[in-house]
């Protein structure tokens, strides 16, 4: 038994107080893991011409896996954006899903293929379709919890943005219809104090997006990000409050960016290597990993084992969205309106 | 059959389906208590409460945000916009969202929404109580837009929209909503989106209109009658999708066409029609295809003097006939 | 002396502490009492079919002249919304351009009688054109003030809207750049609970609309709008905050809203007779009055002189307004775009 | 003369305007430091400074209306919208505002903002970054639309459209940006909004398209060529204010007329050319007026069979020359 093992058995695991056991946060580094790993490939495929485009989250899927973990992926809904992969994984997509998407496939249960890669939906899992314009998916969030609230079907929902994005007028306007019918809904803020290149000062007055609830009448959280147990703990106060009726919550996480937005982007053209390198110091990937060493419940053998396996899943998962046909060409005339049952 | 106004119409047909599914609920500014501006919802809040009949926030993108994620989990919402001027905030909302959720989701997701909203020019609407929207939404494809034109389409028609499952675009012109009375069948009916109607059979020359402009139209085409011009005037109640074989069975028979819109001219809704029947009416046209819109100014202005100078009347599509008529 | 009199020598009046002179507060009455005047002759000539539409702000004057004082009439930049008669006669428009307005002359300084009544608009005295469109003026105030800041030229800028404005996305845009870049830009939304028919507890989530200026990082008040001189007192403060650098600053004047929304509007259908009633006593012009006397700057005599000026200047101007000519019927089509100088 | 791209005829616009006038200023998404996602503004931040160069927070509606704001107190704003397709929720700030604010007041405020947006589709550009939007904003009166094809246009109509005392919305197709090249004049030049230019001369027919559609026009023009067919093509340049009589001198020749865009056909702008064509070339025309546009769906699908099925091309094009010429 080694010092730090020794200590673990001493103060009970944060985890364990969260009401955690030890397969949940296995689980949860699974998806972190999976998220990370899926997220590199896409960038391999891309550098390889095998894709377009890559739009993709690393730095953020600690929270997105944290907050998400309170959610029933069969009764609650999704609205994500285009960070949201891990939070999409826990949900209930799987990587070949993602791939499918990022190949444009037929098959691909987001769009078919019509949309670029990083647009998720999928109504088995119910996350809503989601489009380029950043913020209109916050009005959304709030129309499917009022449906909820409505029809009384306890479903709570949870709708993720940027900070960038909450400059727009949509998430003001949704947050204000949250705060007066107390609605059922979760508003996630991925801050990563970047919309491409656009700093955190010139986008968000005040800084503080958290703060931006007290004005609506609901709690507003600032969380570290890139601590996933955090992150798990105030989403499922949230979660909650929500389900007892008391309306929305306001999730800011700070997370770091760890890559360029997207493939399309250079980030090195507007920040400096000192922040690009202290931004990686707060990957919740190796946070979340020392976590669980420091508590013993995950050593090198089940490290490797859940690596293995994720590259394993994603390997097969490439294998069958590059082996899945195209659309037809002329299938693109389709679904603008229904087409009858 | 009774007959009842414009505005009635359109309140039957919210108390009808909204008793007839629960699904259906209805928010927008001052539709609950007040029963909206023009009367439109009035009655509804005490009859199927608070939950159902919203008064919404005075925030028309998130009215038509909200009505999307409402649809999306299985409510079917009536989005009244005030004016249809003040529809131009949700502009994003209903072209990115609304009219591309099914197209974009390869059928996963669809948006059976109806907006609604009051268009056009009457007195005193100024600049902005009186535009004229139509051109904007009938060009995104995804979304049907529709302007009845007669109590009885009106309640059919708004009954047609809330059953669709793709968003729907409902206009009402508000001259109508007083002014314009008629019979409206018993019971339950539905007046199906698309089809176009003759409104008034003639040989000499078609006239296509819809909105207020029908109205106009048809007057016209009574002034020009005792002159011995015998005008065909076509409704054509839903702009997107369009029935143009109506338009082009009328024209074949014709040989002239005149299209009038309220709205301005320069890439109007009318343009469209124009270029439909320039080129598949070719042969059958025995003069060029003319348009009457409003003179190319942002808007009505207020003043009697200035309001009069830009609204098309009867008598200015009387001209247009007679010189249509004449070439 | 009377005992009142006696009092008010004792302890300093409130106007004086705040650095107003007699003559300042008469001038203030003056323009409360002058907006309301014309409001209440506006309606008169509505219902004698002389004008198609009024939409004015009897219970708003008061804090709109509170809030105009410390203003530049020459420097400074306001932009309106349709309640802001008292504003705009305080920035410098008169009682006939109000009227010519109205009667949608040819020679009204707003439109030219090309809006409706209540769009007002004066490019002398920096009065911005307004819309009807809810909400569209916030931004262009932080435009003007923006433009102030980087000419360096010192105008002061201050919008008005009313609560029910205040849930549109551009509020909370515009307040979000002026935080961002600390404008000096004055926020006013004059509160008087009601957007035609949508009551508060409808409109406004938390229900307090000072409270969202912090979530930008800058003051937000509440202050009860029928103190006239509370409402000088914070615009006083937050003009100098303006102009030392500092940024804006949100002021919500709590107001009684004492007539139905437009003429268009029966606030009988959807407001209790009590409620009506309680906001009648909150009449800024009877406390102001009430608070000039008590502190003997206002009596009787000087009261009717007031009143008999008042009515002299609105019979004119109606005259005056009445006789002028209405557009021609092709000037319709000018101005749409710059015709040359 | 030296060859430039078209991006690159942009950005030296931008570099001469500002440096001309201090009034000018540009704001939008990441046009600081990144110097806007395509690279239209890079360089400025450095020449001109973070108050002149503003990198805005992402909200649109904002951008449009705090640049409305701005031009009315004495500066001249560029407004970068980061793709056209993210205009939309600036719809309500440029249709009721800036179009409206000279109008409205009776000429006492003026509005000389710049909109400028990317559209148009490229590969990979899918339903989100991709859309044509100029039909919606040429119907507006009181805003000017362009469309410069060369980057010789591109420089002088961004310098006329700066220069100009209304608002201008600036429209750039994307696909342009760094395959269109060409000779840019010497030193300071303006080339007038308005008028239209014809690109190939031709006999036969006239086929009239903008942006991107030009340069598929102007390969179907050549392709056809040694068939015997002989086509016009006309750049219409600026949509708003119109310039017909170069595209009916154009018709009057050749008497036969196609316009090509790549926007959904319905109410898209080529109607109202087609409409206008067809009611004052009536005469001219030895057969219908016809029109290419794209496909009635929501917009560019992502994945590339999908895509291809989408674009209108060179030979699409041809085929459509070739119909028109044997009517
Ligand atoms: C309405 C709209 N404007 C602009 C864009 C282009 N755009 C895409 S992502 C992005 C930045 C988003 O930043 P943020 O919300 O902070 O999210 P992040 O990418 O940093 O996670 C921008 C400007 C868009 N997609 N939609
Ligand atoms: C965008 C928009 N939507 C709707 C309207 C119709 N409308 C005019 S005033 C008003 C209510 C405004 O309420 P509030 O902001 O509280 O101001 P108040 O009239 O109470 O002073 C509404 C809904 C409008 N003018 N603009
Ligand atoms: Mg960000
Ligand atoms: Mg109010």
């Amino acid at each position: 038994m080694s010092a730090m093992e020794a200590k673990a058995r001493v103060t009970p695991a944060r985890h364990k107080t969260l009401g955690l056991t030890d397969k949940d946060v296995l689980d949860m580094y699974y998806y972190i893991a999976l998220a990370r790993a899926l997220d590199e490939r896409m960038w391999v495929l891309q550098r390889a011409g095998k894709a377009m485009f890559v739009i993709s989250g690393p730095g953020h899927e600690g929270c997105q896996v944290g907050a998400m973990w309170p959610m029933d992926k069969q009764r609650d809904w999704f609205v994500p954006f285009y960070r949201s992969i891990a939070a999409c994984l826990v949900k209930g997509m799987t990587a070949s899903d993602m791939l499918l998407g990022l190949f444009a496939r037929a098959n691909d249960p987001s769009s078919g293929g019509r949309q670029m890669p990083g647009h998720y939906g999928h109504p088995r899992v119910k996350i809503l379709s989601t489009s380029s314009p950043v913020g209109t998916q916050y009005p959304h969030g709030v129309g499917i919890a009022y449906a909820a609230k409505i029809r009384k079907t306890g479903e709570i929902t949870m709708v993720a943005i940027g900070e960038g994005g909450t400059s727009q007028g949509d998430v003001h306007e949704a947050m204000n219809w949250a705060g007066i019918y107390k609605l059922p809904v979760i508003f996630v803020v991925e801050n990563n104090a970047y919309a491409i290149s656009v700093p955190l000062h010139k986008q968000v007055a005040g800084g503080n997006v958290a703060a931006r609830a007290a004005g609506y009448g609901f709690p507003g959280v600032s969380a570290d990000g890139s601590d996933v147990l955090e992150c798990y703990r105030v989403a499922k106060e949230a979660h909650d409050r929500a389900k007892r009726g008391e309306g929305p919550t306001l999730l800011e996480f700070r997370v770091p960016r760890l890559g360029s937005h997207s493939s399309d982007d250079q980030q090195e053209r507007y920040r400096t290597k000192e922040e690009i390198q202290a931004d990686r110091r707060r990957d919740p990937l190796q946070t979340f990993r020392q976590y669980l060493e420091s508590v013993a419940v995950m050593n090198e053998g089940t490290h490797k084992e859940i690596t293995d396996r994720i590259k394993r899943e994603i390997d097969e998962a490439t294998d069958f969205a590059d082996r899945s046909p195209l659309p037809e060409p002329d299938s693109g005339a389709r679904y603008v309106f229904h087409e009858g049952d | 059959m009774p007959e009842i106004r414009y505005i009635d119409a359109i309140n039957q047909a919210h108390h009808d389906e909204m008793a007839r599914d629960e699904r259906v609920v209805v928010l927008g500014e001052d539709v609950g208590r007040k029963g909206g501006v023009f009367g439109a919802t009035v009655g509804l809040i005490d009859k199927f409460g608070e939950d159902r009949v919203i008064d919404s926030p005075l925030a028309e993108s998130s009215i038509a945000g909200v009505a999307i994620g409402m649809a999306a989990n299985g409510l079917i919402p009536i989005a009244e916009f005030q004016f249809a001027d003040f529809i131009h905030p949700a502009f994003n909302q209903i072209v990115s969202e609304a009219a591309r959720m099914r197209y974009r989701s390869n059928n996963a997701f669809g948006c059976p929404v109806v907006f609604r909203a009051p268009f056009g020019g009457s007195h005193g609407t100024a600049l902005y109580h009186s535009q004229s929207i139509e051109s904007f939404y009938a060009h995104v494809p995804g979304i049907k837009v529709i302007v009845p034109s007669t109590p009885a389409d009106a309640k059919g028609m708004l009954k047609a929209a809330i059953r669709d499952p793709d968003p729907v675009l409902f206009l009402e012109h508000k001259r109508m909503y007083r002014l314009v009375k008629g019979e409206v069948p018993d019971g339950d009916y539905v007046v199906p989106i698309g089809p176009a109607a003759v409104r008034r059979e003639g040989r000499d020359l078609s006239v296509i209109a819809y909105g207020w402009m029908l109205y106009e139209s048809l007057r016209a085409a009574e002034m020009v009658a005792s002159e011995g011009i015998n005008a065909e005037v076509v409704d054509v109640r839903t702009l997107a999708p369009l029935d143009k074989d109506t338009i082009l069975k009328s024209v074949a028979k014709t040989n002239r066409a005149l299209i009038v819109y309220e709205d301005n001219r320069f890439v109007g809704y009318g343009a469209e029609i124009a270029a439909i029947i320039a080129e598949e009416a070719f042969g059958d046209l025995d003069a060029p295809v003319m348009r009457l819109g409003a003179p190319q100014v942002p808007g009505i202005p207020f003043s009697k003097p200035l309001e009069e100078w830009f609204f098309i009347t009867k008598e200015k599509i009387a001209d247009a006939i007679r010189k249509l008529a004449a070439y």
